[in-house]
């Protein structure tokens, strides 16, 4: 019987090794798998490279890890938040690198990764810095530029709803990075509120199928606005 | 130019959201950025049906919610508490932005530092050497949506020009402004550089000109 | 008030050009638009090039738009089909292009389109005829092909469901290309079986959203078995 | 060579299908090709759970349906009607075939006329000048599973080989075949060529490399 159902964060994190590439799903506070980064915190692997939206609020989460000096280099669009100052504070000191990648292209950069597309041509960024270095082409009067895939070794993703094949449910605004990062990512470890028996979830509904999944992990915390 | 100030009467934000919001059509897709944009929702009535989108994968959004009706996943990109209209829908960031880059959105309108005529827009970081510049999905929106409009003061808060000839800030995209909106005027972007559509009660043509870095036309 | 329901043939067919691409959604007779079919043949464009997974069957739809002359080139993986009898006396004739994609690089082609990226490497088809003429790049150790996005001028989409605003669910393996045929063509014309009231349709498992639909004509067939 | 024809007894194309389906572990995603290849899933039972896709969107197939339990949507690549098992789910044709280009399938099995003992594959035309190939998801399949294997007669029906130095068809993948199951022998592909895991009951080494145009190997 398949179950990608673990018991333990232990379990969860299982072989997450130092210098690994984190995709982080998550848009604002919601849909962020805020337990799976406490655990990925108490695994204690270093020298991550982590691409998510955002570049961690206060000091908790994303932000915590990076304190705890576990981060080499954010990959994300916004590293601006609330509370940025962990980010700020290392990135002035020369302790983290950054890799500032428009929202849209960072998406695609993932979504590329999940569907064996090593690089693609998009008109984001043309004819800023963003575009500096990279290759560009004109097709069809407009000018493009190159961009390539975003793999991870692991993905940590949020869901909604999870049975033990791993097929996904994301609730509203949600699923935003979550569905690619499970796509693009070598290793797929899921925090879900709610496990469901196999065949619950509407064949026709399932957002991520479970062949992007690797684990899952119940976590029922209630409601995002707390974080 | 204190004579002249006391002359007119600047449009105020919510006068600047709402002639932006009479000049969107029912039926548009329309992404609204972080900031002013963002109070334009509050001025197209109900029962004209615009589709409102936001990056993270929220399509169809209605006004704000009621403290007591928030739903703890629906924000919009701004991070804020949004609600849905009957007929919206969810997607993930990816198709989310296959909708703008794809040319799907009929509009989208943004703040900026600076537009030039042009129609450069810069509105993500004020120089090169901005330590952490933070772009999220401006550059996404700027190249990708059917039409660009722009809406900020007419000058920044030194009383140093924000339509200019040339950007002097970073780029977000070249050549993608179409229409911009300040407290000041209304002005299309054109072949032959801003064409002003409307001004500031009181204001004449030429006061405009001095607060422009940009030569300013009148429509042909 | 929105409405992209419109209430006959003609009024869904209206202003498509001769000389138009044409994307058809459908595989096998599961998710096919055939009462639009029927429709673009009573509506008499010609010169069309049609993209789809198959080159038509019998004497009937896409089959028989290519009998009347209204086909001048097929795109498409698989032109063989249970009685194919019209696609192959056109094209031994050498009355009808004919341009065979691996129907991934076809589906992804569309997904491009509608996604605004013009161009992307794959690795299906190096080493093949396929390949022959098309641009090569070793990206990261493997060899990859350079294949262009596939923009409709028109979409003929079956959905399953579909309200005012154009929001659409497909029934089980009726999805196929539907959802990419509707997001790459610039006039996106879908038959549903049935017509919800807006809002009726969760928003968290509308397959295609409105923005990429312009018009919707009800059509309640039944079931595809029948054809 | 009718003494030795005499001498041995090939597989049934049940037993073929059978020895791969005795190969593929639980937690396998697998995309079976139309022809021989499908009939794989019959011999693979319900509690070693093996997950089939088909290129049409569909994951989690279950047996064919009895025919009074048919449903008319429910069809895999094949066209042939199929059942969904508990845990199945729909997409659309990209986001199936990103499963596939993406390198998420853990095996596909495929029919062929040729395998060359490099791992290339022919399979879609069986000429340079086919007036209209069919290819289907065959070279999307052949790239970007994480296995191929093959199943196939081991001899064309002329007599000709199918296991080659150098295809003569047209290739559908360079050097992608892992392993090639046929009535005669099983046969991995590696770095020294076709290694030779198992034969028909009664059919010598020689017998096989008889019938093989490439050359075979003894396992190291």
């Amino acid at each position: 019987m398949i179950d990608k159902i673990v018991q333990s964060m232990a379990d969860a994190m299982a072989g997450i090794k130092d210098g690994s590439v984190v995709l982080l799903g998550g848009f604002g506070s919601v849909g962020q798998p805020n337990a799976l980064i406490d655990g990925l915190i108490e695994h204690g692997a270093k020298d991550l490279t982590v691409a998510c939206n955002n570049a961690g609020a206060g000091h908790v989460g994303l932000a915590r890890l990076m304190e705890l000096g576990r981060v080499r280099k954010i990959v994300c669009s916004f590293p601006r938040s609330s509370d940025p100052v962990v980010f700020e504070t290392l990135y002035r000191a020369g302790k983290i690198e950054l890799e500032i990648v428009p929202q849209g292209t960072l998406a695609e950069r993932m979504r590329a990764a999940g569907a064996g597309v090593p690089a693609f041509f998009t008109a984001t960024g043309v004819g800023t810095k963003m575009a500096v270095g990279k290759e560009h082409r004109e097709i069809d009067g407009r000018t493009y530029i190159l961009e390539q895939a975003l793999h991870g070794d692991i993905g940590l993703v949020e869901a909604w709803e999870a049975d033990r094949w791993g097929n996904l449910t994301y609730k509203q605004a949600g699923r935003n990075f979550n569905p690619i990062c499970a796509m693009a990512s070598a290793l797929t470890i899921v925090q879900s509120q709610h496990i469901r028996d196999l065949g619950q979830i509407d064949p026709d509904h399932v957002v991520t199928p479970g062949i992007f999944v690797d684990r899952v992990l119940h976590v029922p915390y209630g409601d995002p606005s707390g974080f | 130019m204190s004579a002249t100030e006391l002359a007119f009467k600047p449009f105020s934000r919510q006068q600047m959201a709402q002639r932006a919001a009479s000049d969107i059509p029912e039926g548009w897709y329309v992404n609204l950025g972080i900031g002013i944009p963002t109070m334009i929702s509050d001025y197209v009535p109900m029962d004209r049906e615009v589709i409102f989108h936001s990056e993270n994968g929220v399509l169809g959004m209605g006004p704000a919610p009621e403290k007591d009706k928030i739903e703890p996943w629906l924000i919009n990109a701004g991070k804020q508490y949004v609600t849905m209209r009957a007929g919206g829908s969810f997607c993930h960031h990816a198709d989310s932005f296959s909708m703008i880059r794809g040319g799907h959105l009929d509009l989208c309108v943004l703040g900026a530092f600076q537009v030039a005529d042009n129609g450069d827009i810069a509105n993500w970081a004020t120089s090169e050497n901005d330590t952490a510049p933070a772009v999220g999905g401006a550059m996404d929106l700027a190249a990708g949506a059917k039409r660009l409009w722009v809406l900020m003061e007419h000058t920044a808060k030194d009383g140093s020009a924000k339509l200019v000839t040339k950007c002097t800030y970073p780029l977000t995209a070249p050549g993608a402004v179409k229409r911009v909106y300040t407290n000041l005027a209304t002005l299309d972007v054109t072949d032959r550089g801003f064409v002003v559509l409307g001004m500031a009660p009181g204001l004449s043509f030429d006061d405009l000109q001095a607060r422009t870095e940009a030569k300013l036309h009148l429509p042909a």
